[in-house]
């Protein structure tokens, strides 16, 4: 059953000089019990959509969606209270950089106790308060703090990125969510760490069950530990399916060279030999080619891809591009 | 890490003068707060021109004039005159001299002056710079009315002591701003490539940490320019700055406070002049702070 | 191939206020020597707070060491006269939009270096500005531009026509390609390597982004808690680390 | 925490010495006879002079009659009032509570309603409500004092004669001076017609605390606000949020906490305006404080008052700008990272 | 904008609901007030007295203050026709040659019973030994308290006039003058010549506190004295065994504001019953309000601008005068005492049996004044100050104002002057100093007798004790108020006194320039106080109407 289904979700900023379209039509579904990979580089929309699930973005931003169900509920279509209702209870979240994440006046103990919903608390309410504590200390066991004693009394800034990261995910799997969003979880974090922390997020994908949203630009740490891969440029969806098959047979020339790029997908590249890279950069928000958003840098580039391509499906795999790299397009 | 970077037309270059300047211009406060500072300002430059009538000029035969739009009223003296038949209409445009020149005198005085402090105290470092940081706080603590109340207590009261005592009741403001503001950028990575790049401390200090602290300087100096008109004003009502016959707006006041029941407007037009002064002040430099914001936000 | 820059037991110990009287001492750099060869790219990798960063700084001479040496082609150097010094050696920042002066366009920031740095006369600044924004790829009228009107990858070329203006022998760039998005970061190791072969510039590149260091360093020197642990050839250093942190640290990027 | 605190005492007789030394400088710095600006003698014979001068150490070097200085200080012998002939030390133990009780009222004003006033328009910063609080903010930031506190006495006791214009309780009321605090006094002075009393005293209250508050009621509606919008659009708001809390929850829990932990400092620093603005505030309304007193002084070239009244004042401000700091950092888990 | 802040007007339902809240917030509720409260008068008045003994001062303000609330005189003054009538002294006797005089005393007369001194005894002979020996005898206890000077008994030569004062009984004292005086019963029935409590006299002199007797005083007056606030307030209670009818009010408070405005916005919300000196600009707005009333009288005053003659250039008459002429007093009458004054050609005042109505008033003629000064060897002008007494007075409701008209005017003939103020005892002390060159005050005349003008304010023995404001020592002028003296022949003494009139105008020491009414402003409900035209004002009779 498809936890989350979002179909053409738009995210627009209100600037004073009109609305800039960040987030463009992207569809993006998730099975229960699914690791799924979102990989873009920054800019590219990945953290604004995680934002729009999670229903934190500011008034700045707009969205809208011809469908974004959670669980068969369309979300932007439910009453405000009950959408976070359902959000506060189903979905979790962590970011970047940890020690911003946790309010830094309060002590790690308080933080994690309010994270635990009063439901799985088993036992009469006088005693709710030692039941909780018993499973804050619980939560930081299984995300690897032993040394809980100290650190439920420590203010966050006491403690390092990499504890405050595995606090941050304790808090999130506190109310047992059934998915857990992970924005850029590592980033911040130490390399050794780095690989630490993602086992520990496939662990509880393994264990529990909890679906995972992991977001990150590195795709070479993120096809490790996903199922399955949507791919984002400039805020549109280029390429989405599993991850095997995209990494082994990419449609889209941007994911292409985005795997190509990695020297850690090329076995056979030579140490210092020239990197696989596609020319130009980015585009700024306010200029956007129409059509293709990749379409200056593209190789295969001719003129139809001034039309914005539509999502194609192969099997289990979708791309947007009216030129795919393999397999033929019927037009 | 996904912070949008809203970038401009590539085609004409904007400086980040400009943008703040285009941010400042979308708030209509903030506009209208300019509008009003620009004529006070020309107000003070150039009140002696515009005055209908000799500010103090006293008129025997024209004693308490009411004001044009009361029935009594004379149109040559669209605010009547006071009790020794001074229009009130000059005084309260040489008011704008006396109050918000001198003010703005104080505030660029103090801020050259703590500029020069600020500067010797941001660029050295040790137990110099902590006696004069323990020194500065004492002086913060201060409240700069008081301060400038003992400066005159000493000095003998008179405008152009006020302006030396409120002068040097601003500048502890000022060093603390400046030092923070240039400690602050002498920690930017900028400023530590320049040096790499061969640029000397006064070059550090002209061309890349000046530019880059002087629109929050502007802040500072606002809110020392409403504080300094308050001041002044608060002086000259209490007796202590600006002297009988000079036409502060302050000074006004006390003036006109006897005559309160017979001829409320010496109370309340200087008073709502020097109120609109400093809205207009405040108004700028909230402005400013909004669009620096906002400009840091996109 | 010449030895561009030797050093030879680096320490480093900073002293920090705890209390009234009492100081701390942190050890942040210990007997730290290498070699680096023109043409060479040295890659100096370790965690936060091994001391990689207290190290750069030391080799462009914002800090003093306390005892050791820094030789530049053979003669032992005293860092700290930029203006002579930065015709050999060049720093990149981390973060390339912190390094640029907001206020200034990008023409008058490599103009001031051309003036601080060099006795070229306006028209031969002019000329060697536009020259050094073709060499990376940008255009002449960028030099109209403010910092905050580029984009990420074009900031990173913008810092280095900074330091590529005065021809130096050796860039150091501390964490430099880390933040970079993949596809653009290999648009800048292209130019990096590219530059390196045509020029025979050397890098020391400081980073714990162990994967690229594989690809592009010659040379891999390990640093934790200030002491160097294992130093030598990429590869080889990468197939037979000897201390069980080294062999940690590749482990944990390359599994 | 005990070394920081021992820091801050530290720093707190530093500042009370180099405060100490300009109050004594002005002996010397103020036109007059030195003796007298010391002693507040104004006839002072020529045998006594040379007593005194023994006594005041005015024949040694500077260091020595700075000494004498602060151990007159620290015995309370502060020197007598040019004026009235008292000794200064009591006499500021008279004023200086009124002066503290009006300040007392402004402040809790000014935190009752800034600080609400400020969570409601940062809510919804772009509401009317939100608009309107802050242009009332601005202006009554920008208002003169003494021009504020004019006119509502030109509407509330002469226009409307509900407000009496002066004092701090009708003069036909005799409180005895036992605490200095107004209130407190009458409660103290157990009358049968207390409540009378307790009336008329507030009536009297009413206008001067209004206007004191204006000031910092304004500073704190928009400090409250800045600092709300800024804690709001922290990560650790979102993640709090993510938790699942409500917008109550989150900000009684987290941004409240956080947005007035610097408010507490804001005190401290505001408390220094207060104290000018209440001198002026009870020039108009012939408040009985020390602030009046003070600027009488000025008037009377009162120079042994002045000295007394800007040790006073000064010690005050730093005191409670001290006191502030530490309850900020008792508060503060982040402030005791320093 | 037309905005009267005087009055503002709400429409009626806002203003009703807002006296309803204010009146529910903070109750409004009369009936139950206290009987201090209740029956309580307070008096605004313009300044803090000097001294509670009114042996030691002139000012009008102490006076009205403290003289007729605290003590009794020997003698009093008819209010309506200025003459002499028996108070503590029952009836009294003149010898032939008007050298001796003996008085019979009232009996079971008590003085104050305070928190500080309990009499053990009535009033006495004694006593009166004891006030008046404290002036002259240079050996009493008392003398130098103070510092000795006695300004008002100074002026009229007390200490040469009395030859001594002999306790002839318990209730009977004697006297004895060296030469006759006209004025000797009108000075006695002064407000300075108050009696005093030799018992309590003896009292403090034992508790080695002698100051006390003029900080805290003891009299027979109505009203007994509870505490003095500097600048703030003075607190009388009733004098329960007053040998008169009781004062009225239970508790009498001064309430002391310098300002004119603030004392009017006083008046205006009831927290003051009676107003000392309204301002005459605002005599027609006080009359259009119902809840106020205003009393007006004549009053014998002058308001003068005093030379001093001690200082050059002001040594010179023609200097003096050349200023004088270049003064528009008419102006000065309108604008500061909005024409509720007559302008004054002599010190005197129109109403004494002494004026001169023959004397030209001076011209304002700036052209002679001019021609006078070159005269004088100053074409050129000169720099001068102007010392403008900080308070407003009857003879001067706002001196600042009239020195900066008079520095406009005087900047016409090239005199560049300064206008100087000090707060109001610093004033008097420099001016008593003679530190100024010339100063804008006045005088008010304490009893009918027009030798009350003259020797306060210009003799030579007043030039010494500090009155003489113009520092001014003339033989010839000295000698014809002497002589004025010696007789009591109304007509004769008259033409001494017309002489000296002229020859002040021809020696200008001091510029007369306007006598004024006196006006007192009280609320509706208060009644029965009278203003004495020579000074001081009882307020025991001051009665509050309550609803």
């Amino acid at each position: 059953m498809l936890l989350l289904d979002i179909k053409n979700l738009t995210i627009e900023l209100k600037t004073p000089d009109g609305l800039i379209r960040a987030v463009d039509r992207v569809n993006l579904s998730l099975r229960e019990g699914e690791t799924r990979g979102l990989v873009g580089e920054s800019g590219s929309g990945k953290s604004l959509i995680a934002k729009a699930i999670v229903g934190v973005l500011n008034k700045r931003w707009l969205v809208s969606a011809d469908r974004f169900n959670w669980c068969g509920q369309d979300l932007l279509r439910l009453p405000y209270d009950q959408q976070r209702k359902v959000i506060g209870r189903d979905i979790a979240m962590i970011y970047q950089e940890p020690s911003r994440s946790l309010d830094p006046t309060a002590a790690i103990l308080e933080q994690l106790e309010e994270a635990i919903p009063d439901h799985l608390l088993e036992g009469p309410w006088w005693k709710r308060g030692y039941l909780r504590r018993r499973k804050a200390i619980g939560l930081l066991h299984k995300v690897g703090v032993r040394d809980h004693q100290a650190v439920l009394q420590s203010y966050p800034y006491q403690l390092s990125e990499g504890v405050c990261q595995k606090i941050m995910i304790a808090m999130a799997i506190a109310k047992a969510p059934k998915l857990l969003i992970a924005d850029e979880p590592t980033t911040a974090l130490e390399s050794t760490t780095q690989a630490q922390l993602f086992r520990l997020l496939a662990s509880f994908n393994q264990l529990k069950g909890t679906s995972v949203l992991l977001i990150s630009h590195e795709l070479e740490s993120i096809a490790r530990y996903t199922q399955s891969l949507s791919v984002l440029y400039c805020g549109q969806l280029v390429e989405a399916g599993e991850t095997a098959s995209i990494l082994k047979q990419p449609y889209h020339p941007y994911t292409h060279a985005l795997i190509k790029s990695v020297p850690e997908f090329q076995p056979n590249l030579q140490p210092k030999t020239p990197l696989y890279a596609l020319p130009g950069s980015i585009p700024v928000l306010q200029h956007l080619p129409i059509g293709c958003r990749l379409g200056p840098r593209c190789p295969n580039a001719r003129k139809e891809c001034v039309k914005t391509p539509t999502l194609e499906r192969l099997q289990n795999h979708y791309y947007s591009c009216h030129f795919p790299l393999t397999g033929k397009k019927d037009l | 890490m996904a912070r949008f970077r809203l970038l401009p037309d590539e085609q004409h270059a904007r400086s980040p003068l400009l943008l703040l300047w285009r941010e400042f211009a979308r708030q209509h406060s903030a506009m209208s707060g300019l509008v009003l500072f620009i004529l006070f300002f020309l107000l003070a430059i150039l009140s002696p021109l515009l005055t209908p009538h000799d500010p103090y000029m006293q008129n025997d035969t024209l004693l308490l004039i009411a004001p044009s739009w009361s029935e009594q009223g004379l149109v040559q003296y669209p605010f009547g005159t006071d009790d020794l038949g001074r229009d009130m209409f000059s005084r309260m445009l040489m008011g704008a001299r006396y109050t918000f020149g001198i003010a703005l005198i104080t505030v660029v005085g103090a801020l050259l002056i703590g500029l020069l402090l600020g500067v010797l105290a941001g660029m050295s470092k040790g137990v110099k710079s902590s006696v004069f940081n323990h020194v500065l706080d004492l002086a913060l603590t201060i409240p700069s009315l008081l301060l400038a109340i003992i400066i005159v207590a000493i000095l003998g009261p008179g405008l152009l002591n006020t302006l030396w005592a409120i002068m040097l009741a601003l500048l502890p403001q000022f060093v603390h701003s400046i030092r923070n503001a240039i400690a602050e950028q002498l920690n930017q990575d900028y400023v530590t490539a320049y040096r790499l790049d061969g640029a000397s401390n006064w070059q550090v200090l002209t061309r890349l940490i000046l530019p880059n602290i002087w629109e929050r300087l502007t802040v500072t100096a606002t809110m020392a320019l409403s504080t300094a008109i308050l001041d002044i004003a608060a002086l000259g009502f209490l007796g202590l700055g600006a002297q009988a016959p000079t036409a502060e707006w302050g000074a006004i006041i006390a003036d006109s406070l006897d005559l309160i029941y017979v001829a409320p407007v010496g109370v309340a037009l200087p008073g709502l002049l020097i109120f609109t002064a400093v809205l207009s002040v405040n108004l700028v430099g909230d402005g400013l702070r909004n669009a620096m914001k906002k400009r840091r936000e996109n | 191939m010449n030895t561009l820059l030797e050093v030879r037991e680096l320490c480093k110990t900073y002293r920090k206020q705890s209390g009234w009287f009492s100081q701390r001492s942190v050890i942040a750099l210990q007997n730290i020597s290498f070699t680096l060869a023109e043409g060479k790219t040295l890659a100096i990798v370790g965690e936060t707070g091994s001391g990689k960063s207290t190290l750069a700084k030391l080799l462009v001479g914002i800090e003093k060491p306390d005892s050791g040496e820094i030789l530049l082609a053979g003669q032992p150097v005293q860092i700290s006269h930029y203006r002579q010094y930065n015709h050999v050696i060049r720093f990149i920042f981390q973060d390339a939009a912190k390094s640029l002066n907001p206020h200034q366009k990008i023409g008058q920031m490599l103009d001031d270096v051309l003036r601080f740095s060099t006795v070229l006369d306006p028209q031969q600044r002019k000329q060697k500005i536009r020259q050094t924004l073709k060499q990376l790829g940008l255009l002449d009228e960028h030099s109209e531009y403010y910092p905050h009107m580029f984009s990420g990858g074009q900031l990173q070329r913008v810092a280095l026509a900074r330091a590529l203006i005065l021809d130096p022998k050796l860039l150091i760039l501390d964490e430099a390609l880390t933040a970079l998005d993949p596809s653009l970061r290999a648009q800048i190791v292209n130019l990096l390597l590219e530059l390196q072969q045509k020029s025979g510039l050397a890098y020391l590149l400081i980073t714990n982004h162990l994967r690229l260091v594989r690809h592009i360093a010659d040379d891999l020197l390990v640093l934790h808690q200030g002491t160097a642990l294992d130093y030598g050839n990429t590869a080889h250093v990468f197939a037979h680390a000897e201390h069980d942190y080294s062999r940690k640290l590749i482990n944990s990027a390359i599994t | 925490m005990t070394l920081y605190l021992l820091r801050r005492l530290f720093l707190l007789v530093f500042v009370f010495i180099a405060l100490s030394i300009l109050a004594f400088s002005l002996g010397y710095l103020f036109p007059g006879n030195t003796l007298q600006n010391f002693t507040g003698l104004t006839d002072i014979s020529a045998e006594l002079a040379t007593q005194l001068t023994a006594e005041y150490r005015l024949d040694s070097g500077y260091i020595q009659q700075y000494i004498a200085y602060l151990q007159r200080i620290f015995s309370g012998d502060w020197g007598l009032s040019f004026a009235s002939k008292q000794p200064l030390l009591q006499e500021i133990k008279i004023l200086l509570p009124a002066t503290l009780e009006l300040a007392a009222y402004a402040l809790l004003v000014s935190f009752f309603v800034g600080i609400p006033l400020g969570i409601i328009a940062a809510i919804k910063p772009e509401g009317i409500i939100s608009r309107i609080i802050s242009a009332l903010a601005i202006a009554g930031y920008s208002i003169p004092v003494f021009w504020w506190a004019l006119l509502l006495i030109m509407l509330f006791s002469l226009g409307l004669g509900w407000l009496p214009t002066a004092g701090r309780i009708g003069v036909l009321y005799e409180i005895p001076h036992v605490t200095g605090f107004m209130l407190a006094d009458i409660l103290l002075a157990n009358s049968q017609h207390q409540t009378e009393a307790l009336l008329n005293a507030l009536r009297h209250t009413l206008l001067p605390t209004i206007v004191l508050a204006t000031f910092p009621t304004t500073v704190m509606i928009r400090f409250t606000r800045d600092s709300m919008l800024d804690v709001w659009e922290q990560s650790y708001i979102k993640t709090a949020r993510a938790k699942g809390l409500n917008r109550a929850q989150v900000l009684y829990r987290h941004a409240l906490r956080n947005a007035l932990l610097p408010v507490i400092r804001q005190i401290g620093l505001q408390f220094s305006t207060l104290i000018t603005l209440a001198m002026i505030t009870e020039v108009i309304f012939s408040w009985p404080g020390i602030g009046r007193w003070l600027i009488d002084s000025i008037y009377q070239r009162n120079y042994p008052a002045i000295q007394a009244g800007l040790l006073v004042i000064s010690t005050l401000v730093i005191s409670v700008n001290m006191l502030t700091e530490i309850l900020h950092t008792l508060f503060n888990p982040l402030a005791r990272k320093r | 904008m037309n905005v009267s802040f005087g009055q503002i007007i709400l429409p009626a339902p806002g203003r009703h609901f807002l006296s309803l809240f204010l009146a529910a917030s903070l109750g409004a509720c009369q009936p139950q007030l206290p009987e201090t409260v209740r029956s309580g008068l307070v008096y605004c008045s313009e300044g803090s007295p000097e001294s509670f003994n009114p042996q030691l001062v002139t000012s009008g303000t102490t006076i009205d203050a403290i003289s007729q609330q605290l003590y009794d005189r020997l003698l009093d003054i008819d209010p309506q026709s200025g003459e002499l009538k028996p108070l503590l002294a029952t009836q009294w006797q003149v010898n032939d040659h008007g050298t001796v005089y003996e008085f019979t005393l009232r009996p079971d007369v008590q003085f104050h019973q305070t928190e500080y001194f309990s009499p053990s005894r009535a009033f006495n002979s004694e006593d009166v030994v004891f006030t008046f020996n404290r002036i002259m005898d240079k050996n009493h206890p008392f003398h130098y308290q103070g510092g000795g000077n006695y300004p008002f008994f100074q002026s009229v030569d007390w200490a040469n006039l009395v030859e001594r004062v002999v306790a002839t009984s318990d209730n009977t004292v004697r006297f004895e003058l060296n030469r006759p005086d006209s004025s000797f019963l009108s000075n006695l029935a002064t407000d300075f010549a108050a009696i005093l409590s030799a018992e309590y006299g003896a009292a403090v002199l034992e508790q080695d506190q002698p100051g006390r007797i003029d900080s805290h005083p003891v009299g027979t007056g109505p009203f007994r004295f509870k505490e003095y606030q500097k600048d703030v307030l003075i607190r009388y209670y009733r004098h329960k065994t007053y040998w008169r009818e009781l004062a009225k009010p239970e508790q009498l408070v001064f309430d002391i504001v310098p300002n004119n405005a603030r004392r009017m916005a006083k008046l205006f919300t009831h927290e003051c019953d009676v107003v000392a000196f309204p301002r005459v600009a605002e005599l027609g707005l006080i009359s259009q309000r119902p809840d106020v009333d205003v009393q007006e009288s004549t009053s014998m005053n002058v308001g003068f601008w005093a030379f001093n003659t001690a200082k050059p250039p002001f040594d010179n008459a023609k200097v003096r005068l050349a200023l004088a002429m270049a003064i528009n007093r008419e102006a000065i009458l309108q604008a500061v005492y909005f024409g509720y004054a007559t302008a004054a050609n002599s010190v005197l005042p129109p109403t004494s049996w002494a004026y001169n109505a023959e004397l030209p008033l001076l011209p304002f003629d700036q052209t002679q004044a001019k021609a006078l000064l070159a005269e004088a060897g100053y074409a050129n002008g000169f720099s001068m100050d102007i010392w403008a007494m900080p308070v407003q007075r009857l003879y001067n409701p706002n001196a600042l104002k009239m020195a900066e008209m008079m520095q406009a005017d005087l900047a016409q003939i090239g005199v560049r002057a300064t206008i100087v103020s000090y707060e109001w005892n610093s004033f008097r002390r420099k001016l008593s100093n003679n530190e100024h060159d010339s100063v804008l005050i006045g005088w008010s005349a304490d009893n009918a007798d027009p030798d009350n003008f003259f020797r306060p304010l210009l003799s030579c023995s007043a030039a010494q004790t500090g009155t003489n404001r113009a520092n001014w020592c003339d033989a010839n002028f000295d000698r014809l108020i002497s002589q004025a003296l010696l007789t009591s022949d109304q007509k004769q003494r008259r033409s001494y006194y017309m002489a000296a009139q002229q020859y002040l105008a021809e020696q200008m020491p001091l510029l007369s320039i306007a006598h004024s009414q006196r006006f007192q402003a009280l609320n509706s409900d208060i009644s029965g106080i009278d203003i004495n035209p020579y000074g001081g004002i009882s307020l025991a009779t001051a009665v509050k109407d309550v609803k």
